[in-house]
């Protein structure tokens, strides 16, 4: 007898869920015949919740979960191509859904499933207060709709008069420059005198073999010191200090030559070296730093 | 008095022969030198209170504009309207409410990319505009609502907004992704944790949501 | 007197709103049953009386007007000052010196093609006309300076303006200094250093052509 009883109750429970999934079923089937009208998984996840038929800040996120996954089976079953989108959520929606069931894990850098539902609510929420927004901006007096401008506006006019800024210089200006053009048309091929590195390199050369020598090394000279006397022109200048500087890298490279700087734009030495053995070198350098 | 009669006289023509709303520096460079034009616009609002066309400001433009209580009873033509999609009602609405709001922002909101055309539509009726670029990672550009756009929804300023006041206390006007709205401690949380344990698209999002927190910590 | 004061203000907005002026049938079609349009026009006509905007009827058309008196105030005048780009220079001293002067033979002396614009530009500022037709091959059009540009620079006759001789007198037809960079001037005295200024100049040239260009456009 009991058993009967309790056989009904719950036979009467197996209907009532069963007429729940069913009306949960055509809401969801709704749902996907519009799918089209819905802005991604966010909205449809919106849209769910709304079923609840709570306050969005109350609702169940499980419950929540569980329709959604529900939504995802069903359009699976029904062959219907969802855009990845939909799937990555059912997929992180599954994933928060075993989270929220485990204990919850001490010390744990990550976001508790707690937090990740909390932050799904407030998407929700906060994309709800969006939308109803659009709707309250769409209910507001519009110019054109319930507000009018003047129909028939006179409109108004700004007349701009130029002055026109010209000289009777700047023509003629204009004109002569025509003419120097043409004259400057017929040019010859500039020439410069310059040094060039070669002469720079024998120049160097000879000179840093002339400076008195400690042990392997010449003295210290400043890049100064190897520039020609009496230069006037100072392209001339200009180029010899380039083309002996340009001579004591290539030199440098060879393992004939020094550098020494001791800060930004401070004087450039240059001393020569017995290009001998590495030993030697190593040795020198050491030296120098200290 | 009769200087500023007719400074009056000349400043209400002004306004209603204009298409567009002006500005008061607009309407400075045609009135006659020395004309208060603050105060003589003030004068006219307060003529012009009670009448079937105001005088309305937004954002500095003044313009005539029919009384909005006669809505109902206005029988005029009305303009065709273009109706604009839920998309992007949806994308004005975040950007007048959160303004200034990156594209990276807007799609935090809602949850989906944005379409190139949704704010070109709103580019094109005049109802956003490019603000400045925010200082963070890549400079984004962010969108901000016109003149325009209050002028067509009778709005004098932004705060003026429906329900702004009661978004703000509930801290709906968040733009930043939801996931940082609860667990602001630790931004670099459990990437390398979760890799081994999930599936590639769970992954993949928080992949995505590990970038955009890094645009907004720098 | 509520109820009047309701329907003038309607009254108000339908003619402000109106894209057309309004007959007092299509009016009456309009208004709230019983409303007296004829007596209600008489009152909004002499309220706007002696204001910027009137309430006029033409032909039974009724319609609000910015006030006739106004008209010259409303218009503004602004003066700006232009000056001309390099190229529409050298043009108009090409036509002034060489007239009757085809666009082929202006392109010869300047040594660039000349942007249709630029003649343009000339054409509207009254400067130059065109000319009789070359009878040669293509019968091209030349172009003629005009009084106005004998007004402008103070010129009694083209046959004033200083010849060649006399510009190389007064020093217009000096060579610039060539490397402003390197003080040493007697190095860079000679022919060689021109190659520099002239394509300096050519770049100028073309850089003001296309300011030009957008100004124009704006």
């Amino acid at each position: 007898m009991v058993g009967i009883a309790d056989a009904v109750q719950e036979n009467a429970q197996d209907m009532s869920v069963f007429i729940k999934e069913d009306g949960e079923m055509s809401a969801v089937d709704h749902l996907l015949l519009d799918i089209d009208g819905y802005e991604g998984p966010i909205d449809v996840l919106l849209e769910l919740s709304r079923n609840q038929k709570v306050d969005l800040a109350k609702i169940s996120i499980l419950e929540l979960v569980r329709q959604y996954l529900v939504f995802i089976e069903r359009a699976q079953q029904r062959n219907l191509e969802l855009a990845a989108e939909y799937l990555v959520m059912a997929a992180w929606l599954a994933y928060l859904k075993s989270r929220l069931f485990l204990p919850k894990e001490e010390n744990s850098d990550e976001p508790s499933a707690e937090d990740i539902a909390q932050a799904l609510q407030f998407q929700l929420q906060r994309l709800e207060a969006m939308q109803k927004a659009a709707d309250k901006l769409l209910a507001l007096p519009q110019l054109g709709q319930e507000i009018f401008a003047r129909g028939q506006p006179e409109g108004l006019e700004m007349n701009v008069v130029t002055q026109w800024n010209v000289s009777l210089y700047d023509m003629l200006k204009a004109y002569g420059d025509i003419e120097r053009r043409k004259e400057a048309s017929q040019y010859d091929l500039p020439t410069f005198d310059l040094m060039s590195t070669d002469s720079a390199m024998s120049r160097l050369s000879k000179m840093l073999g002339n400076l008195p020598k400690t042990g392997a090394h010449s003295v210290w000279a400043t890049l100064n010191s190897f520039m020609p006397e009496d230069i006037e022109d100072s392209l001339y200048g200009r180029s010899t200090l380039a083309s002996t500087f340009t001579a004591g890298l290539e030199l440098a490279k060879q393992g004939g030559l020094e550098f020494r700087q001791d800060g930004l734009f401070r004087p450039i030495y240059m001393r020569k070296m017995q290009p001998s053995d590495g030993m030697n070198y190593g040795e020198e350098d050491q030296d120098v730093d200290a | 008095m009769s200087k500023n009669n007719h400074h009056i006289r000349l400043l209400e023509a002004l306004l209603f022969a204009s298409s567009e709303p002006m500005s008061t520096s607009a309407l400075h460079e045609r009135m006659p030198e020395g004309a208060d034009v603050g105060g003589l616009l003030m004068e006219l609002q307060k003529h012009y209170a009670e009448r079937g066309v105001h005088l309305t400001e937004t954002q500095g433009q003044w313009a005539f504009r029919t009384a909005q209580d006669l809505a109902d009873d206005l029988n005029v033509e009305k303009q065709i309207s273009k109706k604009l999609s839920r998309a992007a009602m949806e994308t004005l609405a975040i950007i007048a409410y959160h303004q200034p709001v990156t594209r990276a922002e807007i799609e935090n909101v809602r949850g989906v990319a944005t379409h190139k055309g949704t704010l070109d539509t709103l580019l094109e009726m005049g109802w956003i505009k490019p603000g400045r670029r925010r200082e963070t990672l890549g400079r984004p550009l962010t969108w901000v609502s016109t003149a325009g756009f209050l002028d067509h929804f009778s709005l004098e300023s932004i705060i003026d907004l429906p329900g702004m006041d009661e978004m703000k206390a509930s801290g709906l006007l968040d733009r930043r992704p939801a996931i940082d709205t609860v667990h602001q401690d630790d931004l670099f949380t459990g990437q390398s944790a979760q890799e081994g344990v999930e599936s590639d698209e769970y992954v993949d999002d928080e992949d995505i949501d590990i970038r955009e927190e890094e645009m907004e910590g720098l």
